[in-house]
């Protein structure tokens, strides 16, 4: 029984509360290193920006027949990431998972902070970002509206509501946090802070009450979000008829490669967060356990996928899906980014068949950075790899990335980094009332046995 | 009467733990008392049927916000591609409810939950930054390891004699009489949510 | 000028300038052009085109007859002027040479005139100086004191020319100084070949059998067109009639590439085999009966069993056609064959040649040469043709005209041959002169300016007048008296008719008899013509074989960015040259495409990149002339490899004593087409003649069984556009990708972004090569926006930028385009094209003067692609209707059709029955590329048929 | 526990939210509205020129035909401007010495054109065509307002995408006779939704909205 236990050690309420809101009052050395890197990598990301609205997309790789590559490649990545998030917090609320309560705030943060990043994305990919505004339905004196055939309105719609819904989800969570977070401080400014984004809650039994049912109502919300959103992202390439595009298979397909790298990620940041500010108590083995599983689940529905689409390649008896999944990718000028992410994404995950690895932290941590430098390349794959080669001959065309689009990714993922620190260093890191209901909840049980026994 | 302003000569008690506190509301209540509110730094579901809440009517504002925003979103596409501006694009129907279909989805999904978030808030009344409970010594352990119950001075049944010797029968840290004088004349914008 | 007419046009034109944004620079280029434009336009002279093509509205554009002159032989053209400025080329259909049709290098004559790196000023050892100055120094009077009495020490260095008003000029300028000499150079020309007298003229139309023994009469020559159209004329509708051509060549040529059998081989071999036809022709009729032993291999013994097997059945309606680089000698066989077959008389006859000097060997750039070793020129005046470049690097002309006291060059550019003299003078443009040209046939035209000099250079009429004592001569007048006093069109109307037409009629010459089979005794028996050695002397030696280049020519086009990024015909290569061998000889060599080779000759070396060309002939390097240009001109200056430096000698094009080596160094070749097979997807049909005729025409196609009930919001128009594309006539020659550039607007995006696979081109021409690589099949397939009806760029759209019209056009509307960039994704033909960066920023305030002004430039990111001319189809329909009469579909020609030479490409309204793209569509051999995905394109292609004896042997 | 907020903060704080939601909401109607006004169409500002030409004089008063001086706009694409030498039948005489008039004098003697200013401008990616509306029955005033009683002339009409579309999209209640596009102030003899559909039909009048009618 002691591996499933989800929470260590009895101190009070309060050592906990204090234990928790730790990072808020003290800031670790490492801190400061980490978000200094991060900066400089913003710094780029913010330059890079600059670079390519000031010249042109001409600054990227991308030519014809390679219209689209790594910015799509980096939404698409992002998004995918995004997804644990809610997947996490929504979703296992509903299935009444009580081991979420500790990991979930973190992951939602990691959500919104990975939708931000894949929402620059596809702003910067247009040729005149500045006329973003019309893929929005608005009454323009030209009289002229979106084309809701085309999936990228889609995209804009799915992308901005699973961004909202995750952020009013989160806020919502953390209300009550930032009231205890509002209680504990010391400074005047910070209690204001705090305050003001507390909104005064008291946590009267009447406003837990109604609470309780706004939050599962929101979750219920975001739930058919996790299936939507990379449905939609994935129809942006399924409704094309390229060959490696057009796939009836891809939404499920995307899902579930989104959560997997999602988890990866949830594990990445939780790993150093528990050994950094100690909750270990808080985030215990099972957390990562249960985790690991999830991704083992979610690797092998992956390679399932992949052996699905390259079958149907192969039964579909089509001259260009063949080529296409059987020659291009495999054995075409991208074949060892192709393998690399084969072996990445299909064999990593099966390490955790094993107890022992599903809790030894560095090897899920290498595990994770694999699993998140495959699903990257599946991207690429999926998108160079089918645009590179198509149906004539002639207009066959490698693809090379220049230092823009290098600078791009590794700049998202500066900001990504730089938000995640002040995330921890200013909000309330784990989800306070529910770890102490769940506490409270134990503690009875336990009780319930002993009087039983 | 719940959680407003309370006034004056109502009581408040200071408990150590959860399980004290339910079983204190427990035991007010089977003793008569009406006007209880708790305060506490986690949800007691325990306690729902016991303080007896009127039924949310969030979940079916949040139904109408649905059903309101997939309508908005489908009728936006339908005026654009189809009445606005028709244009024949790759010799696909002008009116493709297929491709519709998704940011009407979207759509609902947006406005069900625009409504659950801002109508929880406007529901509670937050923000709220000032109420007179804060004025409770030692009340900012209330979201951290102490439960509260409160008691109107309004209440029937309650009774300065009385209540503060039954609250500490029932295992209160510390009973606090709330004085009303300050209270005088409360904001009034906190409504009687939730009355039996 | 107080011209109240004028004033009228400036004012229109102000209006007009303020209109186009990028015409408001035309206002800062016409004040650097001197005043505004319509006072630099010589309103009063010039007249309007009789013909005027029906899809222009009238007073929009206006149309102007001149001629355009290459080696010394006239092409009419046809140029359209926006408010005075020149914005299109097209051919003049009254005008032999043209036929309608034009050349790449035509078309792209135009950026030419606004290349805003053209001379602006006089120049006189390095400093300013001016017209006046110059006139002084060469005026007779002065010029005499150092030329001697009979002026034997002036010396002219001309460009082949064929103007009765040059020849007048020169006749005049003999007067005063009758011992000066005179010259004639080009290196592509013929005219500098002794024997050269008269011409042979072929009418390939009535032609069954074509043979062409390194000849490449359908893209190169003065001829090209008119050949093309007739070739193509002799296999349009095949059912009826279906000509074949058999070519015997070291290198590809378009020629070759339509080529119903073609051997590849080295040049010995191909005289070889002439000589061995002339054998068998010679004496009785040709072995038709078996196999014929030529001693050069099985495959050279298959083609020349073919070849007099055809000629055989055929008598009478074979020709035989022999290459420059083959010689007087191969020219000579070539025409006694013809005799011998029965051609000459009814495809075969001579004409005089038009060019001046022409036989003549005393005006050969060799005696120039030895003029200036002897130290015999005092004065020397080259007139263009940047000879210094364009001749054999052994040559050293430069340092010859080093050495001369007084020399001037007066040319387009400030190049390798003014850098070498002391004066330099700007030459106008041939859209900036008056003058006149003769046809290869003798057709007199006469060239008018559309516009005064921009850069306020000079005429070369204006240079010879000064030389003759006339500095302030009017050109204008000169030409005018000069065709008065020969009698041509004498009085005004008759003028006037030649300057509306392009062409004074029946000014042709008179056909001549056989020709040269006079000289065909001391050809015969000789084997091999200058520079060929028989390839038993060498085995194992490599021959390297020089040829104008097909984009930039010699060189006079190596500024022009339009040319220099128009991919080769064969490699598909754009900014540059490179040597081309075939599979074996590079791996002999150890090189692959992009390594660079060392050539080595006594006269000099070079390296250059090589491409690796199935097809190619063993042990041949092909070069190219007109790279590595170091003059004043940004385009061109360190572009390529200079073939000069190895050229053996004028008028020799193979040298047989080179080494060749890897250099061991690469370079990455701006090659627009990587991918060189068609993997089995067969996008460019092609059958033989017997499969043909058993094949049925295709049932008219059902539409494709689709889930969606299509419904056109915008109603159904009269006209639905269509285009049938003839694979069998594209002869890959490029012309339509130039004129499709200059009609809409394409900007040049340079060789690295080519290299990034960026180009912008419209209208591109895959070449595919499949089969073996020593004999591989060529399909060349012009690939343009297909017009789908359903289009799958047009719905993944997010903006709605590409619709569908209601006549059928697949609409690409730029300014409400994003750059989503989605579209291109979907398309399966990938011939959309974006605005990677903003291409038209650096362009010269004179190069936007060649913008038309009814097409919109493209700003950055956006994307763009063909509009079947929509511009074109929209003023014929508002013409139309302002005329108050029902447009027809014939009424509107695209750009490339109306530049196609061999009407390959043909457009029009399906609703008009009758016309060729709709009985095209019942054709056996329509077909739709891609047709299975669904996308109902509106161009067809006609499959090729390769008419080859072996197939319909087999049949 | 002393409270951290005064008490006014509750109100203070519904205020700003509620101030929140009208920028939200506000803004972008804001926008939309400011696109539609005058500043942005640059409808009905009366244009100064170099010469104070009066079309109230010329057009209204002496009833000259619009052809006389925008004489190509029957037949092609622009309506144009007039040459100097057009003015120069009638004011040989008339107004020479004027100072007004000197901007024409110079442009006589020097052979420079005037420089008017642009009244009516579309964006480059718009290609307009006179001749074709003209010879399909749009009048003159259906877009350029009553000319003959401008003064100084104005834009008006807000030539904005949708004002062309609306048209296009239904013409008949602003066709008139061919013969009448000239005249100012015309009205139907017969009800105009009876003519329009008369019209449409007689002149075949197809005002297509189709991309590539104004676009190339």
């Amino acid at each position: 029984m002691n591996d499933r236990v989800l929470l260590h050690g009895n101190a009070g309420d309060a050592a906990l509360t204090d234990s928790l809101l730790a990072p808020l009052w003290r800031t670790p050395s490492l801190w400061w290193m980490l978000f200094v890197v991060s900066c400089a990598g913003t710094v780029l990301f913010v330059f890079s920006i600059y670079w390519t609205i000031a010249k042109g997309i001409g600054t990227w790789g991308n030519n014809i027949p390679v219209a689209w590559a790594f910015a799509i490649t980096d939404f698409v990545w992002w998004i995918g990431i995004g997804h644990a998030g809610t997947f996490i917090s929504a979703f296992l609320l509903l299935l009444n998972q009580k081991w979420r309560g500790s990991v979930n705030r973190v992951a939602e943060a990691m959500t919104i902070f990975a939708l931000v990043n894949a929402a620059m994305f596809p702003l910067l990919h247009l040729g005149r970002p500045w006329f973003f505004y019309w893929l929005a339905p608005y009454p323009a004196t030209m009289g002229v509206w979106p084309n809701f055939k085309s999936s990228l309105p889609w995209d804009v719609a799915a992308v901005t509501t699973y961004f909202t819904v995750s952020l009013l989800f989160w806020y919502m969570g953390l209300v009550p946090d930032l009231a205890s977070a509002r209680d504990r401080a010391v400074s005047r400014a910070r209690k204001l802070a705090y305050g003001i984004f507390a909104l005064g809650w008291r946590g009267s039994g009447y406003q837990w009450q109604r609470y309780r049912i706004a939050y599962v109502l929101l979750a219920a919300l975001a739930t058919p979000l996790v299936i939507s959103v990379h449905s939609v992202v994935s129809l942006d390439f399924a409704i094309a008829q390229l060959p490696g595009w057009h796939s009836t298979i891809f939404p499920p397909y995307f899902v579930v490669g989104a959560i997997y790298s999602g988890l990866a990620m949830v594990l990445m940041l939780l790993i150093p967060l528990r050994r950094a500010f100690h909750f270990e108590d808080v985030i215990t083995e099972a957390h990562l356990d249960r985790i690991a599983k999830l991704m083992l689940a979610m690797g092998l529905m992956l390679a399932y996928s992949y052996a699905m689409e390259t079958f149907m390649a192969w039964y579909s008896g089509d001259h260009f899906e063949r080529y296409t999944y059987l020659f291009s990718r495999p054995f075409g000028p991208y074949a060892v980014l192709y393998w690399i992410m084969t072996a990445l994404n299909v064999l990593t995950p099966n390490i955790f068949w094993s107890r022992r690895l599903r809790r030894s932290t560095p090897a899920l941590f290498i595990a994770s950075f694999g699993i998140l430098i495959g699903m990257w390349l599946e991207r690429f794959a999926i998108i160079v790899t089918s645009l590179n080669r198509d149906f004539l001959p002639s207009s066959w065309h490698f693809y090379a990335p220049s230092w823009v689009d290098f600078g791009l990714l590794a700049g998202s993922i500066g900001l990504f980094g730089m938000l995640f620190l002040l995330f921890i260093r200013y909000v309330p890191t784990v989800a306070l009332s529910e770890v102490k209901r769940l506490r409270l909840e134990l503690a009875n049980e336990a009780a319930g046995e002993v009087a039983g026994a | 009467m719940r959680d407003r302003d309370w006034p004056a000569g109502s009581f408040a008690a200071e408990f150590a733990d959860a399980n004290a506190l339910v079983a204190a509301v427990r035991s007010l209540r089977a003793r008569g008392y009406s006007g209880i509110e708790t305060y506490s730094p986690m949800p007691l579901p325990e306690l729902d049927a016991t303080l007896r809440f009127r039924k949310s009517r969030l979940p079916a504002l949040v139904f109408v916000g649905g059903v309101a925003g997939g309508a908005i979103s489908y009728f936006i596409q339908w005026y654009a591609d189809v009445y606005a501006y028709p244009l024949n694009l790759g010799g696909r129907p002008v009116n493709a409810v297929t491709a519709f279909i998704i940011p009407t989805f979207e759509g609902t999904i947006l406005g069900a939950a625009l409504v659950a978030f801002f109508g929880l808030w406007f529901v509670l009344r937050l923000p709220t930054y000032w109420h007179s409970v804060f004025d409770l010594p030692g009340f900012e352990r209330a979201t951290v390891d102490r439960y509260w119950v409160a008691v109107s001075g309004e209440d029937a049944r309650a009774g300065a004699e009385v209540t503060p010797n039954e609250l500490r029968a029932l295992g209160a840290l510390r009973v606090v009489v709330l004085d009303g004088a300050e209270d005088a004349g409360a904001a009034g914008g906190v409504g009687l949510e939730g009355a039996r | 000028m107080t011209d109240y007419a004028a004033l009228f046009t400036s004012a229109q034109e102000m209006d007009e300038v303020s209109r186009r944004s990028f015409l408001k620079l035309l206002g800062a280029s016409m004040a650097l052009a001197g005043v505004d434009g319509c006072t630099r336009m010589p309103a009063e002279k010039i007249l309007q085109y009789v013909e005027q093509p029906p899809e222009v509205t009238p007073g929009v554009a206006s149309h102007y007859a001149t001629a355009f002159s290459m080696d010394g032989y006239a092409t009419g053209l046809v140029v359209d002027s926006h408010e005075g400025r020149p914005t299109k080329i097209e051919g003049n259909p009254l005008h032999p040479a043209s036929l309608g049709a034009s050349t790449a290098q035509q078309q792209a004559s135009l950026l030419q005139l606004y290349d805003p790196d053209r001379g602006r000023r006089i120049v006189q050892d390095g400093r300013a100086s001016s017209w006046d100055a110059w006139a002084a120094e060469w005026t007779p009077s002065v010029a005499r004191s150092r030329v001697g009495s009979r002026g034997e020490g002036l010396h002219l260095l001309l460009e082949p020319t064929s103007s009765p008003t040059v020849a007048s000029l020169l006749d005049k300028l003999r007067g005063m100084y009758p011992g000066m000499g005179v010259y004639f150079y080009s290196p592509a020309g013929p005219a500098t070949m002794p024997g050269g007298a008269s011409l042979a003229q072929y009418d390939l139309s009535a032609a069954d059998v074509i043979v062409c023994f390194d000849a490449d009469p359908l893209a190169t020559g003065p001829m090209s067109l008119a050949y093309a159209r007739q070739f193509a004329d002799g296999r349009r509708h095949p059912a009826t009639r279906m000509n074949r051509l058999y070519v015997a060549e070291p290198a590809y040529t378009c020629t070759g590439m339509a080529a119903d059998d073609r051997l590849r081989c080295r040049p010995a071999v191909v005289q070889g085999l002439l000589e061995r036809v002339y054998a068998s022709v010679s004496h009785g009729g040709a072995s038709g009966a078996g196999a014929v032993s030529s001693g050069f291999g099985d495959g050279a013994d298959a083609w020349l069993t073919n070849v007099l097997a055809d000629i055989e059945s055929h008598r009478g309606r074979v020709v035989v056609i022999a290459g420059d680089r083959l010689g007087p000698q191969g020219q000579a066989l070539a025409a006694a064959i013809n005799g011998a077959i029965g051609a000459t008389g009814s495809l075969v006859w001579t004409t005089p040649s038009p060019l001046l000097g022409a036989g003549d060997a005393g005006s050969n750039l060799a005696k120039l040469k030895e003029a200036l070793d002897a130290n015999a020129v005092s004065s020397l005046v080259c007139i263009g043709g940047n000879a210094v470049y364009r001749s054999p690097g052994s040559l050293r002309l430069g340092d010859g005209i080093r050495r001369v006291a007084h020399s001037t060059y007066v040319g387009l550019h400030a190049d390798e041959t003014s850098q070498a003299s002391h004066w330099y003078v700007p030459l106008a443009h041939y859209l900036e002169s008056w003058g006149d040209a003769r046809a290869y046939d003798g057709t007199l035209s006469v060239v008018q300016p559309l516009v005064q000099p921009l850069f306020g250079a000079r005429q070369e009429v204006e240079v010879l007048s000064a030389l003759a004592g006339e500095a302030a001569a009017d050109p204008f007048t000169v030409v005018r008296s000069n065709w008065q006093s020969a009698g041509h069109a004498a009085s005004d109307d008759a003028w006037s008719e030649v300057l509306r037409k392009g062409v004074l009629e029946g000014s042709a010459y008179p056909r001549g008899a056989s020709g040269r089979s006079d000289s065909v005794a001391s050809a015969v028996g000789r084997t091999g013509g200058p520079g060929l050695r028989p390839v038993e002397d060498h085995p194992d030696g490599i021959d390297v074989i020089f040829a104008a280049d097909a984009r930039v020519h010699d060189g006079r086009f190596s500024n022009t960015a339009w040319l220099q990024e128009l991919p080769d015909p064969i490699t598909k290569l754009t900014w540059g040259n490179a040597g081309l061998l075939s599979p074996a000889t590079a791996r002999r060599l150890g090189v692959a495409t992009g390594d660079v080779v060392a050539i080595e000759r006594a006269g000099g070396s070079m390296r250059i990149p090589v491409i690796v060309s199935p097809g190619h002939a063993d042990n041949v390097l092909a070069l190219s002339f007109g790279y590595g240009r170091a003059g004043a001109e940004s385009v061109a200056r360190g572009i390529g490899a200079n073939a000069y430096e190895i050229w053996p000698a004028v008028g020799t094009f193979v040298a047989t004593d080179a080494t060749v080596r890897s250099a061991g160094a690469h370079r990455q070749l701006a090659i627009t087409q990587s991918h060189w097979s068609m993997d089995a997807r067969d996008p460019a049909q092609s059958l033989s003649l017997a499969e043909y005729q058993r094949k049925t025409p295709a049932p008219a196609r059902k539409r494709q069984l689709s889930l969606y009930q299509p419904d056109a919001p915008n109603g159904v128009a009269a006209q639905q556009w269509a285009m049938t594309i003839d694979l069998g006539n594209c002869i890959g020659c490029s012309a339509c990708v130039v004129a499709c550039q200059a009609e809409n607007n394409i900007p040049v995006v340079g060789p690295d972004d080519v290299r990034k696979s960026r180009e912008m081109h419209w209208l591109r021409i895959d070449r595919y090569l499949d089969g073996a690589e020593n004999d591989p099949a060529v399909s060349l397939q012009p690939m343009l926006c297909q017009q789908c009806e359903k289009a799958p760029c047009e719905y993944v759209c997010p903006v709605g930028a590409a619709t569908h019209s209601a006549d059928g056009l697949n609409e690409m509307v730029y300014n409400r385009c994003v750059g989503t960039r989605f579209c291109s994704n979907n398309c399966p033909y990938k011939v959309r094209r974006f605005n990677w960066f903003d291409y038209n920023a650096e362009l010269a305030e004179t190069e936007r003067m060649a913008k038309n002004p009814d097409v919109t430039v493209r700003e950055r990111g956006v994307m763009e692609k063909c509009t079947f001319c929509v511009q074109r189809i929209r003023e014929a329909e508002i013409s139309s209707q302002v005329d108050g009469r029902a447009l027809r579909g014939s009424e509107v020609v695209t750009a490339c059709a109306q530049a196609c030479p061999t009407r390959a490409i043909v457009f029009g309204s399906l609703t008009d029955p009758g016309s060729e793209v709709v009985t095209s569509r019942a054709d056996a051999r329509a077909y739709q590329v891609l047709e299975e995905l669904g996308t109902e394109p509106r161009v067809q292609y006609l499959a090729r048929i390769r008419n080859a004896r072996a197939a319909e042997e087999q049949a | 526990m002393a409270q951290l907020f005064p008490r006014w903060a509750n109100v203070a704080a519904r205020a700003i939210l509620l101030a929140l939601l009208c920028l939200v909401v506000g803004v972008p109607l804001g926008l939309m509205a400011w696109v539609r006004s005058p500043n942005v169409t640059s409808l009905g500002a009366p244009v100064s020129q170099p010469v104070p030409f009066d079309h109230v004089v010329h057009a209204h008063d002496l009833q000259i035909n619009c052809e006389y001086c925008h004489a190509t706009v029957m037949r092609t694409a622009q309506a144009s401007l007039p040459s100097t030498q057009t003015c120069m039948p009638c004011h040989s005489d008339t107004w020479r010495k004027s100072a007004a008039f000197a901007p024409v004098r110079v442009s006589l003697a020097r052979g420079t054109p005037v420089q008017w200013n642009r009244v009516n401008a579309l964006p480059d990616f718009v290609y307009f065509n006179h001749s074709i509306h003209v010879a399909k029955g749009v009048g003159c005033e259906t877009c350029h307002g009553r000319i003959d009683q401008m003064h100084q002339v104005r834009q008006a009409q807000p030539l904005t995408m949708g004002w062309c579309v609306s048209c296009h999209r239904d013409p008949t209640p602003i066709l008139r006779p061919v013969d009448q596009v000239t005249t100012m102030g015309w009205r139907p003899p017969v009800s105009q939704a009876v003519l329009g559909k008369q019209l449409l039909v007689m002149n075949h009048v197809k005002a297509p909205t189709d991309c590539t009618t104004c676009h190339r």
